[in-house]
């Protein structure tokens, strides 16, 4: 398949799941893995969330979540999500002005700390939120990562 | 020792110093070396090493080591190249000066030639209090028209150093936007908006 | 009017001034707070190591048509040692009769150790995505071999003072569309551009500051990035034709601030925005 | 060829601390290069942790987790000497696996 089609199939992925679904014959490999993972090709919070199976979240104090206020770049942000709600089964991040607003998903077994630090990029200065899902429903909490123009800019 | 020798010796020393200023000043000229090191990428020609007046006299010293006489006849010279407006018109659309402000990109090897250059005005100073990424190379230009309001020779002044600093300030950082070409006319107003005018959020 | 007036009129003046720089700098003092915040949180971590490790696996690899390692290459101190070496560069070797930095005496290394043409080592000279460049893996496992070494130039030979000399001349020649100089951005202490601190590179404690933490990963890019690349991608944005590897200007350069920087302990690879 | 990750592992009390870098260029497939054509989708889609073949962390990826991705997590029930094993799969089918033993 060309590049172009290849991008053109890509930017599909913004407008809606229907029409990658109409193509996914034609689609690469990696399409066709985020086919099976709508979450990762939803645009909104909300969407990805429920695609994901996760109901309302409430929102909680009981979820740690470190980052930084201002991102000096954001190709890595640094984060840091850690959970004292009992019986944490997963961790999602999910950057709100992404393209695509799903970040990671970490789940965790009998033993793992609900904790987990990773990087992430953030396009522009958007709010992220930090889901924790549990035997008892799911809750979240947010932070607002400014990014910056940094250097030279150019 | 006699009063006056402590003078010639003092005269004697201030001169030394001043020949040593004068002789750091005159390190090995790089211009040979430059032109064997460069080759031409894009649009960034070879020719971008040859240096005007301007740029071998400011390479050779700063604002403050200048000397008075070369100073005036640079100032003089750059105030010559300054162009006002061919409508007469200062001011144009200040949203537009505010992206010009932000754009960092133009006149670089890895730039596209027919995108239109940034001033990348916030890299050296503060405008906008919104923008919390700038830079303090330059002084900060927060409440620029606000201060000054628009009386002619404020745009005027502001006119002169957007088009060429060195008419100002002779071997200035600044760049020689209109002189050099790297703005448009428009482009210089858009700015001069930005600077000016009363919803600019320069003035908020 | 009095002195005593004049006094007090002074201290009003000064005072108020005082309040009104304390509240800009409070203002900015935040800015630079968080930007500081995000910096720590990248703690020790550096993905430099990647780059370290993929060099070390170079380094002992036999590699080219002489089916060679680079055990045996002599980066100043003697050959095959390591550490320490990228402290003293960049340096005259006798061997080639030129003053050479790290990444230029690398390229003698392989060319002359492996047999290996040098414009197929050169060929990704700085890396970019799934382009991987062998020469900064290399150096980022050289140059992590002189942590906590002081710099050391001494300047013996008098090519080597020719280099800092001409690097020094250089840093300050302006050109091109913008005028810009090295010494532009890189001239006058506790300057910033956006929200970088810019390093006073022509004194001790700036050209320090910024030389023992490169190379550098750079964030932005994904990637290790070298010297060579840090002073082309200078020029790049000074609007400047492009800086040849390895040139005059390129070792001139590097002599002149690795000079101004004698004493400072490297640290490098660091990690940059 | 994908290059070896730098994985720590450290007990810690009761606790094994695990730190992770992987190589790994984590394209989005919406950035262009040097000439403007655009780079192909190439990231990280699935991460898996065992401590001696149990398994103690599993993550899905978007192209959203930066270049040469960095990871953090712990877990109860190691010991020094265990072996913490990482895999990774990427869109392109690759996958990839290293280990360490807990420090």
């Amino acid at each position: 398949m060309s590049l172009a089609r290849r991008t053109f199939l890509l930017r599909l992925g913004h407008t809606g799941l229907a029409a990658l679904t109409l193509a996914s014959g034609l689609l690469p490999r990696f399409a066709r893995a985020e086919e099976a993972r709508p979450a990762f090709m939803a645009t909104a919070v909300a969407d990805a969330l429920k695609a994901l199976g996760v109901g309302n979240p409430a929102k909680s104090d009981a979820i740690s979540f470190k980052a930084p206020d201002i991102a000096e770049n954001g190709a890595a942000v640094p984060v840091e999500v850690e959970s004292t709600l009992p019986k944490t089964r997963s961790i999602l991040l999910l950057v709100e002005k992404n393209p695509h607003v799903m970040s990671a998903s970490f789940q965790f077994r009998e033993g793992t700390d609900p904790y987990v630090a990773t990087r992430v990029k953030v396009a522009e200065s958007s709010v992220i939120h930090a889901v924790v899902t549990t035997d008892d429903g799911a809750f979240y909490t947010t932070r607002l990562v400014k990014v910056t123009l940094g250097g030279c800019g150019g | 020792m006699t009063v006056s020798s402590v003078g010639v010796l003092l005269a004697a020393t201030l001169l030394a110093a001043s020949l040593q200023t004068v002789a750091e000043e005159d390190a090995p000229y790089p211009a040979a070396a430059m032109q064997r090191s460069f080759e031409a990428k894009k649009q960034a020609g070879m020719d971008r090493l040859t240096q005007d007046e301007v740029q071998a006299l400011c390479t050779r010293y700063t604002t403050a080591t200048l000397p008075p006489a070369e100073a005036e006849r640079v100032q003089k010279q750059s105030l010559s190249s300054v162009k006002p407006p061919a409508d007469g018109q200062y001011l144009g659309d200040f949203k537009r000066g505010e992206k010009i402000a932000q754009t960092g990109t133009g006149l670089q090897s890895s730039d596209d030639p027919t995108k239109p250059n940034g001033g990348n005005c916030y890299a050296c100073h503060q405008l906008a209090a919104s923008e919390l990424a700038y830079g303090t190379l330059g002084p900060s230009l927060q409440h620029y028209g606000k201060l000054r309001g628009q009386t002619p020779a404020a745009l005027e002044a502001a006119w002169r150093k957007l088009y060429n600093s060195q008419a100002d300030v002779p071997c200035s950082n600044m760049p020689r936007f209109g002189h050099q070409k790297i703005l448009d006319e428009q482009q210089l107003k858009d700015l001069m908006a930005l600077l000016f005018d009363p919803n600019s959020p320069v003035n908020q | 009017m009095n002195t005593r007036f004049a006094a007090r009129l002074l201290y009003t003046m000064l005072a108020s001034g005082t309040l009104l720089l304390a509240g800009a700098v409070r203002a900015d003092t935040s800015t630079q707070d968080a930007i500081a915040e995000y910096r720590e949180m990248f703690g020790d971590d550096n993905p430099a190591e990647l780059w370290q490790a993929r060099g070390e696996a170079l380094w002992h690899e036999a590699r080219g048509p002489q089916k060679a390692n680079l055990e045996a290459c002599d980066l100043g101190l003697g050959p095959g040692v390591i550490a320490g070496a990228y402290a003293q560069l960049p340096r005259w070797f006798a061997d080639t009769g030129q003053v050479q930095d790290l990444e230029t005496r690398l390229v003698t290394c392989v060319t002359s150790l492996q047999g290996i043409p040098r414009d197929d080592f050169l060929k990704v000279k700085f890396g970019d995505g799934e382009k991987k460049s062998e020469l900064e893996a290399l150096t980022a496992y050289v140059v992590a071999a002189s942590r906590g070494k002081p710099l050391t130039l001494p300047l013996k030979h008098p090519a080597e003072q020719a280099a800092f000399d001409l690097g020094k001349a250089v840093f300050r020649y302006r050109a091109g569309p913008h005028d810009f100089a090295c010494a532009t951005c890189h001239g006058e202490p506790g300057k910033r551009i956006r929200l970088q601190e810019l390093p006073q590179l022509n004194t001790a404690l700036g050209a320090r500051e910024a030389y023992t933490h490169w190379p550098a990963y750079r964030i932005s890019q994904g990637e290790l990035r070298s010297m060579e690349w840090r002073l082309q991608d200078c020029f790049r944005q000074q609007r400047l034709p492009q800086l040849k590897f390895g040139s005059e200007v390129a070792i001139g350069l590097t002599m002149y601030l690795a000079k101004t920087a004698e004493g400072g302990v490297l640290a490098a690879p660091g990690i940059k925005r | 060829m994908s290059d070896p990750m730098r994985i720590r592992a450290v007990a810690n009390g009761d606790k094994v601390e695990v730190k992770i870098l992987m190589s790994h260029v984590m394209e989005t497939g919406q950035r262009k290069d040097a000439d403007g054509a655009v780079v192909p989708a190439h990231y990280i889609v699935k991460v898996v942790g065992t401590c001696n073949g149990r398994e103690v962390l599993s993550a899905d990826w978007g192209p959203s987790v930066s270049k040469n991705p960095y990871l953090s997590f712990r877990f109860k029930g190691g010991a020094k000497g265990d072996k913490v094993k990482i895999t990774w799969t990427d869109t392109a089918g690759e996958q990839r696996s290293d280990e360490v033993s807990v420090g």
